[in-house]
């Protein structure tokens, strides 16, 4: 039998590290610390999604849609809508994916994400309410992980915001309620829809600790050279979810300089979205395999 | 030294410690070893009891919820015993779906249950044919040092002893119910049976084996009685044991049950004040 | 409380790190000051008029066998080529879980190599003495018995009796008086207990 | 859903009674209101006040090391193993690896667990992974890993903390290298009131939000060398909130270390009088 | 002052190619017939059916004599012997370390094809199989030449010269094989103080030029104190952003267009050199200047 070249992300030797050790303030690709490298995103590209988006980091590709149904809401709640994300790491992505080796990642992201979408504040599930303890609208957001290249909880976020921004949650109609069955008339007119309100939805921010410096937005490579990262979850300029990825600890005073570093490339982040999401036209014509 | 020579041959090892008539932990052979049982410390479940025989250690909670009962049996409730033996309590037990030997620990708790008659599942009834009480009596070992039947027993039994169920309301016609939290009552147990697990080792009877004595052991078996009478012998395969043996067994183990009883009664008081 | 037993915990700074004092077992260092690594006694071993902090832990060690570590293994499945054992103990401290290893025909013997015969060298349930070598697969330590003091140290005739070393090559049943091969360790102290061995050795009177 | 052949299985219509108690009419404000009055809440604490910590070693018999913590109602049992193989694991790695399993007895919640893991249960397990990661020398047994279990017999708040703490005291009390002692704290904010060790009750109506500020916060300090080994946190909450939670949490977590230092000792003090 | 986060939409992706008036070869499709003559030798990349014979892969026709091949356009490195390669450890074994050569196979480094420390005449004992991670251990990058071919098509690798041996600090980019241009050396030191390794099997190693080359005894003695000066980081990463653009669009790397494109990229800052359209321009002048001065 052959055993095939693994093709697994490298794991850089402690010498090939001590070069990603950045003590002047340039990295490999010759970034400075904040800087973040350019990305490509649309939305609408899965048609018979809600909503959709699609976002290329470098190498890291993600695909995310919205798929909309009527459910029950749980009963602690009556009236508030649900949100559901999941991850699905494809083996394509990665070779590390393979077989169960995305589920740990694919739980991480999404506890990430549903922990940072909880607060009312954040996204309110309210306005997903169909009829208070009985119907609401339940939003599912599935993330699937083209290929990964480095910085996915930033990407991620950023895909879901935009897709959610393009998800169009249709107007109902009429609701008849006739014991304990209920029946909901969608409006037909494709035209009619509601809009999300997404000013909240916040967006991730993954800073990198590497030796004793911080950067954001590392590459694959940079991601293996370093002990750990936190990651910041900011909507609004507040901050709605923090977590740690990798194994590293953090003096507390690095942890809060990565925190008003999260906060204020997040904003940067934000502006750069509203921008680029507002200048998309309705009706543009364009899928991601042109 | 000594515990080298116990890991490169535990036979030859134990050999030498029965033929002078004493177990390495120090007991004789026909000793028990401690019993401990508290009752009532986790609030959060409808009734809970610790059983501790030995360094084997036992956690009962009983939750109460409702449910329609069975169309067979339309006047009786659910009592639902689940043994969990994690990974936490030994290295023996890995993680995932219950083990071989906790689906036999669950099959025969609730079989010693049912065939004993302590607890009468008729009075889980709040309305014939539409709703009855279900207790799910989750069972953890936490620490498993052998006699794990002994423990989960007494667990069970001082658990379900401290069980108080609220009163429910309740209108079949619009099968609407309220349930009133403040007053509660205690279920009925008819009787408490006691279980007590032994050892063969060559020809010798270890009472209340630890796990190493169990492992090594040719055959062990346990017998439950309940307030001196025989509910049952498990004795799943292994040497063949004499009559004489089992006589002598039994008769041990009625002593035992009222001692244990006696436990659990003062576990009891001891939690109502 | 005595000097000698000085209790530390893990992450306990027990001194600075220089010249003449540097960090041994049970210690790590860290920007220039040594901390124990595990909760135990402390003990100062001097050497070279250089003190090395070292922490015992009093009750069982966490360890794992390492390049170089004596074991005591115990043989399981034997082939033409190679033999499977478990690890029980390094040195004289015992394992809770035993470790696979494997002992490859060519490493049983320092000469003659080619003339190694696995079933002339150990039987299923042998207990041996054997070195670790370098680790190159995970999961599976390899050992060699290619000294005169490794080999068997304990090992029973087909009836189940003790025997006894009678050469280099060769172990004698006590009860039935038949000879058996075996690559038979020159026992020393140092690596094994006496005691254990005698222990080991001597017949179980049946009841 | 399939059915589980291993276990016996209940009624599937099974619904917990306390769904048709006489409703709670009270607005969320109001509950909340009635958690902390005057400063004081309901078990009589202040906010800033840490519940009493019970610890103690060595109770599940055959693991290398145990721990058990009463932190107020919250009783969780952590257990450590000997390292052993990594499963589905053949290639050489430098580091070994913690494997850690989080799970809430069927009868430790108000609501009844499952038997499986769920998802807040995975997530805490990974939390307390990369807590343990931090504080462990897992160069010192390359390719191998170490279990940790924890079991919460009863959540009243703050079970993970309790967990975190516990498994630090079992994983040094097994011999298991470490590089420190690690401490977990939990604080609860809602609007302008921090309730430290929050119980069940403070922790559920805290990650609702009541105020404009509100959220949970879990950090785990190393003593010596105070470090963050793991930091979490859920809501919705200032910069500035939560800085300064950082820094009196980390207070807090400094307070409970003479507890574990104290509990350790006693664990090698009662080894070395055995032999 | 960080800079603005670019963000675009996919709608004004640019167009990264840069074929100017050129001949571009014909591109066979699997499938398609390559041949109708029953004249030929069936060689790699192609089958033969009904008497045609087809191609198996996409890419170009290669023909010798009457061996008809189709080279595909993207594939994984097929060593030839004495080609130079970049690879990386990724298993230690028993007298040998398996190598990651961006091939099908893992390629195998013998502890008999490497030069240990202390000199090139010596005896390999067990000592030395025992102490094989000290040497080379997983992670580690090389640089060697390809000494044989198996007949499975993996390499047998050696670092019996000094030039090879463990790389030092530095950055490794990853093109397609196809894109390295086979010359009469791979290393390269540049003027502008940086050091090139161009492996063969599209592994690029970029590093500080070493000047002592008597400290460097088979490439085993590392400096891991040493710090990169800022000057030489900034052409380092100037170099891999250079190399990436080129490769975006396809253009050949050897020394000289590395090295035109490092001229056309001073006009730009390093970050800028991470946007496509400055990129494509990039490798669009640099083909210009390569094309100038193979008409000159």
């Amino acid at each position: 039998m052959l055993i095939l070249s693994s093709e697994k992300t490298d794991n850089p030797a402690r010498i090939e590290r001590t070069y990603y050790l950045i003590s002047e303030n340039i990295r490999i690709d010759g970034r400075e610390r904040e800087d973040y490298r350019p990305m490509e995103i649309e939305t609408d590209v899965v048609s018979h999604a809600f909503g959709s988006s699609r976002l290329r980091l470098a190498n890291t590709d993600v695909l995310v849609a919205v798929k909309i149904e009527v459910d029950a809401p749980y009963p602690e709640r009556p009236l508030e809508g649900k949100l559901e994300f999941f991850v699905d790491c494809s083996a394509n992505a990665t070779p590390e994916f393979e077989g169960r080796g995305g589920e740990e990642l694919a739980v991480e992201l999404s506890n990430c994400l549903s922990s940072a979408y909880r607060s009312e504040e954040v996204f309110n599930l309210k306005k997903l309410c169909i009829m208070k303890g009985r119907k609401c609208w339940k939003l599912y957001v599935d993330i699937l992980l083209l290929e990964v290249g480095g910085n996915l909880f930033d990407a991620v976020s950023i895909a879901v915001k935009a897709a959610l921004w393009n998800t169009q949650i249709p107007k109902i109609k009429s609701i008849n309620v006739d014991g304990s069955n209920i029946d909901i008339q969608v409006c037909d007119d494709i035209f009619s829809c509601t809009k999300l309100d997404v000013t909240g939805a916040p967006l991730m921010v993954t800073v990198c600790k590497i030796g004793d410096k911080c950067i954001v937005d590392p590459n694959a490579a940079e991601e293996q050279c370093s002990v750990g990262a936190v990651v910041v979850a900011v909507s609004r300029g507040n901050i709605c979810t923090i977590s740690q990825t990798g194994t590293g600890s953090f003096h507390p005073d690095t942890f809060k300089s990565c925190l008003i570093l999260g906060i204020s490339v997040a904003q940067r982040l934000e502006d750069s979205l509203t921008e680029t999401l507002g200048e998309i036209k309705a009706n543009q014509d364009v899928g991601f395999l042109k | 030294m000594d515990e080298q020579f116990r890991i490169l041959h535990p036979i030859k090892y134990y050999r030498d410690h029965i033929n002078n008539h004493i177990r390495p932990d120090g007991r004789e052979l026909n000793k028990f070893r401690p019993v401990l049982v508290n009752i009532g410390s986790i609030n959060t479940s409808d009734g809970s009891a610790l059983a501790k025989v030995g360094d084997t250690t036992v956690i009962c909670g009983i939750k109460a919820e409702l449910c329609s009962p069975k169309v067979e049996s339309p006047d009786q409730g659910f009592l639902i015993p689940n043994v969990e033996l994690p990974p936490l309590c030994s290295s023996k037990f890995k993680p995932g779906p219950p083990s071989e030997e906790a689906q036999v620990v669950t099959q025969l708790l609730a079989d010693i249950v049912k065939n004993s008659k302590c607890f009468d599942l008729k009075q889980l009834c709040i309305c014939h044919e539409k709703l009855v009480w279900c207790l799910f009596a989750d069972l953890i070992c936490i620490s498993y040092d052998g006699s794990l039947m002994d423990a989960c027993v007494i667990a069970l039994m001082g658990a379900l002893k401290s069980v108080q169920l609220p009163l429910v309301d309740y209108d079949p016609a619009i099968d609407n119910k309220l349930v009133n939290e403040e007053q509660k009552n205690f279920v009925n147990i008819q009787g408490i049976p006691i279980c007590t697990t032994f050892s063969m080792f060559d020809k010798n009877i270890l009472y209340d084996p630890t796990q190493e004595e169990e492992n090594l052991s040719s055959c062990t078996f346990n017998v439950v009685l309940m307030e001196d009478k025989l509910c049952s012998v498990h004795k799943p395969g292994g040497t063949p044991i004499s009559e004489q043996n089992l006589m002598e067994c039994i008769e041990v183990s009625k002593q035992r049950t009222n001692t244990i009883c006696e436990l659990i009664d003062i576990a009891l008081k001891k939690n109502k004040t | 409380m005595e000097k000698q037993n000085l209790i530390c915990l893990p992450g306990q700074r027990l001194s600075l790190c220089d010249k003449t004092h540097t960090s041994g077992k049970g210690t790590y260092d860290r920007r220039g000051y040594i901390y124990s690594n595990i909760s135990g006694i402390v003990d100062v071993v001097i050497k070279d008029g250089i003190k090395i902090l070292e922490v015992h832990s009093p009750g069982l060690q966490t360890i794992v066998p390492a390049q170089g570590d004596v074991v005591t293994a115990q043989i399981s499945i034997i082939t033409q080529q190679y033999c499977k054992c478990y690890i029980k103990c390094i040195g004289d401290k015992i394992l809770r879980r035993h470790f696979k290893a494997i002992l490859r025909r060519e490493d049983i013997k320092a000469t003659e190599k080619d003339k190694i015969d696995v079933y002339k060298s150990f039987k299923p349930g042998d207990i041996i003495l054997a070195r670790v070598l370098p680790i190159t697969e995970a999961h599976n330590y390899q050992l060699s018995t290619a000294e005169n003091e490794l080999g068997v140290a304990v090992a029973y005739s087909e009836h189940g009796h003790p025997m006894i070393p009678i050469s280099w090559t060769e172990m004698q049943c006590i009860k039935t008086y038949v000879k058996e091969p075996r690559k038979v360790a020159k026992l020393i102290p140092e690596n094994i207990h006496e005691d254990l061995i005698a222990r080991l050795s001597e017949t179980t009177t049946k009841v | 859903m399939p059915v589980d052949h291993k276990r016996i299985n209940a009624p599937e219509s099974a619904v917990p009674y306390k769904l048709f108690t006489k409703l709670n009419t009270e607005s969320l404000k109001e509950q909340y209101q009635k958690a902390i009055r005057d400063g004081i809440r309901v078990d009589g604490r202040k906010p800033s006040e840490h519940r009493k910590i019970f610890l103690k070693t060595g109770i599940v018999a055959h693991a290398k090391g145990s721990a058990y913590i009463e932190q107020g109602n919250t009783k969780v049992v952590t257990s450590v193993f000997d390292p052993r193989e990594i499963p589905n694991r053949t290639d050489y790695c430098l580091k070994g690896e913690i494997y850690c399993e989080f799970k809430f007895a069927p009868f430790s919640c108000p609501k009844r667990r499952l038997h499986q893991q769920d998802s807040q249960e995975k997530e805490c397990s990974a939390i307390m992974k990369k807590a343990l990661e931090a504080v462990v020398c897992r160069e010192e047994f390359p390719n191998f890993q170490v279990d940790v279990y924890a079991l919460v017999l009863h959540n009243d708040g703050s079970a993970l903390s309790a967990a975190v703490t516990a498994a630090g005291v079992a994983l040094a009390s097994a011999g298991i290298p470490m590089f420190d002692i690690i401490t977990s704290s939990t604080l609860a904010i809602q609007g302008e009131h921090s309730l430290f060790d929050p119980n069940f009750r403070e922790e559920l109506l805290s990650e609702i939000a009541i105020e404009k500020e509100h959220g949970v916060v879990i950090l785990c300090v190393t003593s010596t060398h105070q470090q963050i080994s793991h930091f979490h946190q859920t809501g919705n909450l200032q910069l500035n909130t939560i800085t300064q939670s950082i820094d009196t949490l980390h207070n807090t977590c400094k307070e409970i270390v003479p507890v574990v230092q104290k509990c350790l000792v006693k664990s090698v003090l009662s080894v070395i009088s055995e032999s | 002052m960080p800079q603005k986060i670019q963000m675009r939409l996919a709608s004004n992706r640019v167009d990264t190619s840069v074929v100017i008036n050129r001949d571009i070869p014909a591109i066979y499709t699997p499938g398609q017939i390559i041949s109708n003559q029953n004249e030929f030798l069936r060689g790699h990349g192609t089958y033969e059916e009904n008497g045609q014979l087809k191609a198996s892969v996409a890419g170009v026709r290669e023909k010798v004599d009457i061996l008809i091949s189709v080279r595909p356009l993207k594939s994984r490195y097929h060593g030839k012997v004495g080609d130079v390669v970049v690879g990386r450890i990724i298993e230690v074994q028993q007298k040998r370390w398996k190598v990651n050569t961006n091939s099908i196979l893992d390629s195998v480094l013998l502890i008999s094809s490497v030069n240990l420390p202390g000199g090139e005449l010596r005896r390999r004992s067990a000592e030395d199989e025992h102490m094989m991670r000290k040497y080379l251990q997983e992670g580690d990058l090389i640089s060697a030449e390809v000494q044989s071919v198996y007949s499975d098509g993996s390499l047998s690798l050696h670092t019996r010269s000094l030039k090879y041996g463990k790389l030092g600090q530095g950055v490794l980019v990853k093109v397609f094989p196809s894109l390295i241009k086979i010359s009469k050396t791979h290393f390269h030191n540049l003027s502008i103080g940086v050091s090139l390794i161009l492996g063969t099997n599209g592994f690029i190693w970029i590093c500080p030029i070493i000047n002592n080359t008597e400290e460097n005894v088979g490439g085993f003695v590392q400096n891991l104190e040493e710090v990169v000066p800022k000057s030489i980081r900034a052409t380092m990463a100037r170099i891999r952003n250079c190399i990436l653009a080129l490769a975006q669009s396809k253009v050949m790397l050897f020394d000289s267009s590395i090295t035109y494109a490092y001229e056309e990229s001073t006009k730009y800052t390093l970050a800028e050199l991470l946007l496509p359209e400055v990129m494509a321009d990039v490798a669009l002048s640099t083909q210009q200047k390569l094309i100038l001065s193979e008409t000159e």
